[in-house]
């Protein structure tokens, strides 16, 4: 996509235009299906990247580019090539969504062990399938989006600041504070189970909002106390293997889900 | 004069997930066309093994970006079949109008942003941003209206929130569904208009015989649950859907590949539109019309005509669903579920085709086994037995190579491949 | 029947006699103001002279040495400056800003002539006044110079009115030194100035080590009168005020004769969103220059 | 103060006259809990049926209607290197508050201090504070309710009007010359002698049914001295540092602020978002340094800050005990015990 406006400026400063390739591993796309889809603000969306490479949208694809998006996880060696590939060029290699910074809803099958997972699925047709990994595992990542899917809005501060040259902050606190501000019922009270208390926040409570527990897509918050919700959860009725299945979900929360279950085959592959 | 010619496509454009086309043409006589799947497997059915119930429907929506409404709603079918819960008149209705806008969504997302470009000859929507803004920005109208009704019912569009089994979470504002009834109206304008250009467009004139599958009306286009049935005569019910789709593993890729009563079959707008042409919209059989489009076709080409048709048929239905819905005064969202052990299948017709998945609970509903059958695994075969036909047709009728490479993306698009949730 | 309420305009509303701080237009009144220079003083400090475009609300534009003001950049970000220019000069002021973060790493891009919002003077300033006839020790460790500067400014224009002056100033390294090229100006002022950095390089003519080194040295050199008729001033990081603070009150100066700028977060200024609070004092209303007896009382200020 | 005494069906009148022309906020069930019980909220009412009086505590106090969780305090014009600024205080026209409970008038009158005090007043909330016609109502005491222990469970001032529940009528006290002539819609009373002492009685009845006490003499005290204490730490591994403490209660107002630039880039906002101190960052500044990095001390802050740093400024606390804290935080923190165990009582 050629340039679509002229160079703008803020304050006087020139406007930072960064030539952008979306890339996608394991994965379902939602997240990059969520960039067309805040319909108001596409137009201006697009115009503050030169995007030369996004497949799910567009036949033209050039090996320039200076920001990488990429959503998914690696799970395959070709990926692991790949992802190193996109890195050599990049200047900045954003994980775009739950797959990309935790491993996402696939990582869910590390804990089954590889072969097991095959057999179940195709029998016994091979195929190549390893550990369902976050991109941090294989190279360095920039920047994180959490969310799955990511959130559109969000995504747009994110590049205006990008543009801007701002930093990018993520919210510290959980979800619970936004969930508040919405002034919702809170789960417990509804009799639901719910991560909003550890969950880092940013989604501006997006499933409490529909009375829907939190599943901790986003990861920890940073001053996350998983011990205590777990005693809540606990006193509230719920069993262990509902906080677990939640925990377990998005691969965020991988750090204290390993304590829940000894996972062999993780140390085996290792980095 | 006779081409030769290797073609090589990795990684297509404007499909959602990884394929690859091969065809290699030797003095105008085909050698080799292939519809490779690369995607990398993510074991959905695997990684659901020993989870409880409550995780499938929030879990399996992540099959697919594109039609997670559909994924989630197939996901409780299948559970409230197990599980004997009837779903009240309420919650079918919203389901109903969800999946519509799901549909509208996801048909006018291909036909505008992965379809067009081609009979525009551009490479993405990007360029017709600048020089034919009034189609980008009606595109972009049709779908945000089907959006933001998903929004509204589901929580959200992509991997919605309010959808559990046993119903709803909550239920929408009726204020927020009334805003909607005058939006719903418009875009039936646009979509006229939409099929005005889409009549402009050279649709290739190419036909293969082949069985196309779908559910089956009863008194309504099908959406969700119901029979099964094909052109080719067979009817199933829907528990029965593996002798319907008849899936095996092949070496050219990670998703599996179906068949029935020939070497492969299809599923999708056109598919539906195939067996169900009766329960068609008037509206909607007017614009079929305009495109002759009439059961049997054969020509692949037709389901981006078939999904303009559909388009029309959701937004009339949805218009009369709202006002249902509106008439009728709320009930409780949602049943309580207990677990019972058994097997549920729940069949979906999403965007591109028929849609199953399966599982096997024990007493405490705990899954044991898990399947999910997915539209483009479906139609995997018959794109490539479509591909071989084709690129053989032109290589001896001499059309040029570039030409030839653009009718087989031309084709595999037109099928709307949704290719990492075929192989999830 | 009637049963309207009547809109209340509290701007209409607002009480004359008071002065701007009871003003409800006041919080979020901005002064517009202009970059007209930047010195680069070292890698990570700018100095900004940023100017009060109406002329008018220059001259109204007071304060006093040790207050800040909230300079704004619209849609970057707010934060707070000591100012670090002379007190006489109204509306017209210097900024030595260090690059920390979203704000400062922006202004140390931006050009001349850009435009910036000046919220304040807030808070408590150094009691100048109070320090005249007395000897002064001004005692400064990295940025804390720059608050610093603007009472030695004071100093200057007054210089007949203190006893001696110390300027007692120490850094990291000799290439973080701030505001080098005013030294000589000081010295001539009859200020004495004593500088240590703490890693020097081979050009380093002077004494090495911490803050206190010079300290003892200087002291050594005073006698009981001396310090008995001293005020200080102690700006820098909490640290190295606690140690300067402890070793001047073993010389017996009253605590409440010595004062130091404590940095909070801020995000208003005015005593409202409680960011900037010590224990529950708010830095920003009542600091952020106090006296060392007020801040040992205070929760959590060291 | 002027008193009358004023039928229940009259009650609808005088909603029905005051919704006619304005905009009013009322207690309504907002859902049911998992046990069934009603869980009320404050939102805009327009039918008088959906108003619950007899409402017992809102789990989230009405804070909103005067301090947004999030409120633009101005916009930016961008132009060239130059700007233009726009400051909005957000409110069109007044409001009619339908049943506010004597705590959370309390609240508004703590929050009066900081925010309508002698520096800087705050003219976003002033603007919504003067804009606002408060009738108050009496309230059951709950389990969880200390507001006695707090001094804040009459309301001397503050509103317009106040309501007490006498069974078929109300006994209304009178405090603004709007709230009179409103009530000149309806038909009153004055309050008989009857009237009076069956008030003076239903009154003293109320204060009887208080359960929980928070001993809060020499209080402030008692938490400077004991800032080292160990008790901190306990309560600081439970606390979740959700925020939500504060998000609930009617007294809190700390914020943060935060600037942003629009995708136009021609146009930029300066927002406030209400914080909580019991966030990791809330004392955090540029460069990394925390001056709160443990949870406790952030917990022992908030305690610090209502119970004594307020005392100090204002000679009262800024809780009004209305026990939405302790019953919205799913660790259980709540003021009673903290306080108790600071003291050193056996719980
Ligand atoms: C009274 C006072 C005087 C100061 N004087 C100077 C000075 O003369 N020169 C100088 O370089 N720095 C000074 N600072 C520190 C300066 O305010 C911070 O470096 C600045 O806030 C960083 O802002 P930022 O947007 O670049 O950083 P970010 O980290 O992006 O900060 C974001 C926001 O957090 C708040 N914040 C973060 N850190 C601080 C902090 N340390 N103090 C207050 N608020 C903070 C601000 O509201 C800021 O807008 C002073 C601080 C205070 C309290
Ligand atoms: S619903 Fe979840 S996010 Fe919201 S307050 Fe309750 S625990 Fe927190
Ligand atoms: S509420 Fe939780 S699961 Fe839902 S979007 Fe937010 S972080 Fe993700
Ligand atoms: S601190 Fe708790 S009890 Fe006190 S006013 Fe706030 S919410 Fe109510």
């Amino acid at each position: 996509m050629a340039d679509l406006k002229p160079v703008r400026t803020y304050l006087g400063m020139p406007l930072y235009r960064p030539k952008t390739a979306f890339f996608e591993l394991s994965s379902c796309e939602g997240c990059q299906l969520q960039l067309l889809n805040n319909e108001a603000s596409l137009l201006d969306f697009l115009s503050l990247l030169d995007i030369v490479n996004f497949r799910e949208a567009m036949t033209e694809k050039s090996d320039e580019f200076e920001i990488a998006f990429i959503e998914g996880s690696v799970t395959r060696s070709d990926e692991v090539e790949r992802l190193k590939e996109i890195r050599k060029t990049a200047n900045t290699l954003v994980a775009f969504g739950s797959c990309a910074c935790f491993g996402g809803v696939n990582q869910m099958k590390n804990r089954l062990g590889s072969e097991w997972v095959k057999k179940e699925v195709y029998g016994d047709h091979p195929v190549e399938s390893g550990f369902a990994r976050p991109l941090e595992d294989i190279v360095t990542v920039d920047l994180k989006i959490f969310g799955c899917p990511i959130k559109k809005k969000e995504v747009e501060k994110i590049i205006i600041n990008i543009a801007l040259g701002k930093a990018v902050v993520h919210p510290v606190y959980p979800v619970c504070m936004e969930c508040k501000a919405n002034e919702n019922i809170c789960l417990f009270d509804l009799g639901e189970p719910c991560l909003g208390p550890i969950t880092r926040g940013g989604c501006d409570s997006w499933c409490p909002n529909s009375r829907f527990g939190c599943w901790g897509c986003r990861g920890p918050a940073d001053d996350a106390n998983i011990d205590q919700l777990r005693e809540i959860m606990k006193k509230h009725g719920f069993s262990e293997e509902t906080l677990r299945d939640r925990l377990e979900c998005f691969g965020g929360f991988s750090k204290y889900t390993e304590a829940f279950r000894k996972n062999p085959e993780k140390k085996k592959e290792g980095k | 004069m006779k081409i030769t010619t290797n073609i090589n496509i990795h990684h297509l454009a404007r499909v959602e997930g990884h394929g690859n086309i091969r065809i290699k043409i030797q003095d105008g006589r085909l050698q080799e066309a292939k519809w490779e799947i690369v995607e990398t497997p993510r074991f959905f059915e695997a990684l659901l093994v020993g989870k409880k119930w409550e995780n499938a429907p929030w879990i399996c929506g992540r099959i697919c970006g594109i039609c997670s409404i559909g994924h989630t709603l197939a996901s409780i079918r299948a559970i409230e079949n197990a599980f004997g819960i009837v779903p009240t008149n309420q919650t079918r209705k919203l389901r109903l109008l969800l999946k519509h806008m799901e549909t509208l969504q996801s048909h006018i997302l291909h036909l505008y942003f992965l379809s067009a470009p081609d009979f525009l000859g551009t490479g993405s929507v990007f360029p017709l941003m600048e020089s034919q803004p009034d189609v980008v920005r009606r595109a972009v109208r049709i779908k945000q209206l089907a959006n933001d009704i998903c929004d509204c019912i589901g929580g959200r569009r992509i991997h919605p929130t309010r959808t559990i089994v046993g119903g709803f979470t909550m239920l929408p504002e009726k204020k927020e569904l009334e805003a909607f009834r005058s939006r719903l109206k418009e875009i039936t304008g646009d979509l006229l208009i939409t099929a005005e250009l889409f009549q402009t467009f050279h649709i290739p004139d190419f036909t293969r015989e082949t069985e196309f599958v779908s559910l089956k009306g009863d008194s309504e286009y099908p959406f969700i649950g119901g029979d099964l049935i094909s052109t080719d005569g067979v009817t199933k019910k829907e528990q029965e859907y593996r002798q319907m789709t008849n899936e095996y593993c092949v070496d050219q890729s990670t998703s599996k590949w179906a068949r029935l009563s020939r070497k492969s079959f299809a599923v999708g707008a056109l598919a539906r539109l195939n067996n169900n042409f009766s329960f068609l919209h008037p509206a909607a059989r007017e614009i079929a019309d305009r495109f002759s489009l009439k059961p049997v076709n054969h020509n692949p080409f037709m389901n981006n005509i078939a999904q303009l048709v559909e388009s029309v048929h959701v937004v009339n239905e949805s218009l009369a669903l709202v006002d249902e819905i509106l008439d009728s005064a709320w009930e409780e969202p949602k049943q309580t579920v207990t677990p019972q052990s058994g097997v549920g299948v729940g069949a979906v017709e999403v965007p591109r085709g028929i849609l199953y998945h399966c599982y096997e609970f024990n007493d405490t509903g705990h899954i044991l086994k898990c399947d999910c059958v997915i539209p483009t695994s479906q139609n995997h075969a018959n794109i490539q037995f479509d591909l071989e036909e084709l690129a053989a047709h032109y290589a001896k009728t001499g059309k040029q190579d570039r030409e030839i490479e653009l009718l087989a993306q031309m084709l595999v698009r037109a099928y709307d491949p949704c290719i990492s949730c075929s192989v999830h | 029947m009637n049963g309207k309420l009547e809109f209340i305009d509290i701007l209409r509303e607002k009480e004359k006699k008071y002065n701007r701080q009871h003003d409800f237009n006041a919080f979020e009144f901005t002064y517009k103001a202009e970059i007209t220079t930047i010195h680069k003083l070292t890698q990570m400090e700018n100095l900004y002279r940023v100017r009060i475009i109406d002329p008018e609300q220059g001259k109204q534009f007071s304060f006093q040495p040790g207050q800040f003001v909230m300079l704004e950049l619209p849609g970057i970000g707010e934060a707070p400056f000591s100012i670090s220019s002379s007190p006489l000069r109204h509306g017209d002021i210097e900024l030595c800003i260090r690059k920390a973060g979203n704000l400062t790493n922006f202004l140390s891009r931006v050009e001349r002539g850009t435009r910036v919002g000046l919220r304040g003077p807030f808070g408590t300033g150094f009691p100048m006044e109070k320090m005249e006839g007395q000897n002064i020790l001004l005692i400064a460790g990295g940025l804390g110079l720059a608050p610093l500067r603007s009472a030695i400014a004071y100093v200057q224009a007054n210089r007949s009115r203190f006893n001696t002056v110390d300027i007692i100033y120490g850094t990291k390294d000799p290439s973080q030194l701030l505001f080098a090229y005013q030294y000589d100006v000081w010295r001539a002022d009859d200020i004495t100035l004593s500088i240590i950095v703490e890693e020097p390089d081979t050009a380093w003519k002077g004494p090495a080590g911490l803050i206190t080194k010079i300290l003892e040295d200087l002291f050594r050199k005073k006698d009981k009168t001396f310090f008995k008729n001293t005020y200080a001033i102690v700006c820098g990081p909490p640290v190295m005020f606690k140690f300067v603070c402890t070793m001047l009150s073993q010389k017996d100066i009253p605590m409440q004769k010595m004062f130091v700028s404590l940095e909070r977060r801020m995000h208003c200024g005015m005593g409202k969103c409680c960011r900037c609070n010590v224990g529950s004092t708010y830095t920003c209303l009542k600091g952020p220059v106090f006296d060392y007896w007020t801040v040992m009382n205070l929760k959590e200020a060291i | 103060m002027i008193f009358k005494v004023i039928k229940k069906e009259e009650l609808k009148h005088l909603f029905d006259v005051l919704a006619a022309e304005n905009r009013v906020v009322g207690p309504v069930e907002a859902g049911r809990d998992s046990n069934g019980r009603p869980i009320y909220a404050f939102d805009q009412v327009s039918d008088f049926n959906n108003i619950c009086l007899d409402y017992t505590t809102t789990k989230i106090s009405a804070k909103r209607y005067f301090l947004p969780y999030q409120e633009d305090l101005a916009g930016f014009r961008i132009d060239g290197k130059d700007w233009h600024k726009k400051i909005n205080y957000n409110i069109e026209s007044p409001y009619i508050f339908f049943g506010l409970h004597a705590c959370d008038i309390n609240a508004l009158n703590k929050l009066d201090k900081v925010l309508l005090g002698s520096v800087y007043p705050m003219p976003y909330y002033a603007a919504k504070r003067k804009n606002m016609f408060i009738i108050g109502l009496d309230c059951i005491p709950q389990p969880y309710c200390f507001c006695r222990s707090m001094g804040a469970d009459t309301a001397l001032h503050g509103f317009d009007m106040f309501l007490t529940d006498m069974g078929g009528q109300y006994f209304a006290e009178i405090l603004s010359d709007t709230a009179f002539n409103f009530l000149k819609n309806i038909k009153t009373a004055e309050p008989a002698y009857a009237d009076r002492m069956r008030y003076i009685k239903i009154i003293a009845e109320k204060k009887r049914k208080f359960t929980v006490r928070v001993d809060t003499t020499d209080l402030a005290n008692i938490l400077d001295m004991e800032f080292q204490s160990d008790v901190w730490k306990q309560w600081g591994e439970k606390c979740l540092a959700c925020g939500t403490c504060s998000q609930v209660c009617p007294t809190c107002y700390c914020y943060g602020v935060e600037e942003t630039v629009n995708i136009n880039f021609h146009e930029a906002k300066k927002t406030k978002m209400l914080y909580s101190c019991n966030l990791i960052d809330f004392a955090q500044v540029a460069g990394g340094h925390n001056f709160r990095l443990k949870r406790d001390a952030r917990l022992k802050y908030r305690y610090y800050h209502k119970h004594r740093g307020f005392v100090e400024a204002y000679e009262e606390s800024l809780c009004v005990g209305c026990g939405r804290c302790g019953e919205a935080c799913l660790a259980e923190i709540t003021v009673p015990a903290v306080i108790s165990s600071v003291r050193g009582e056996e719980s």
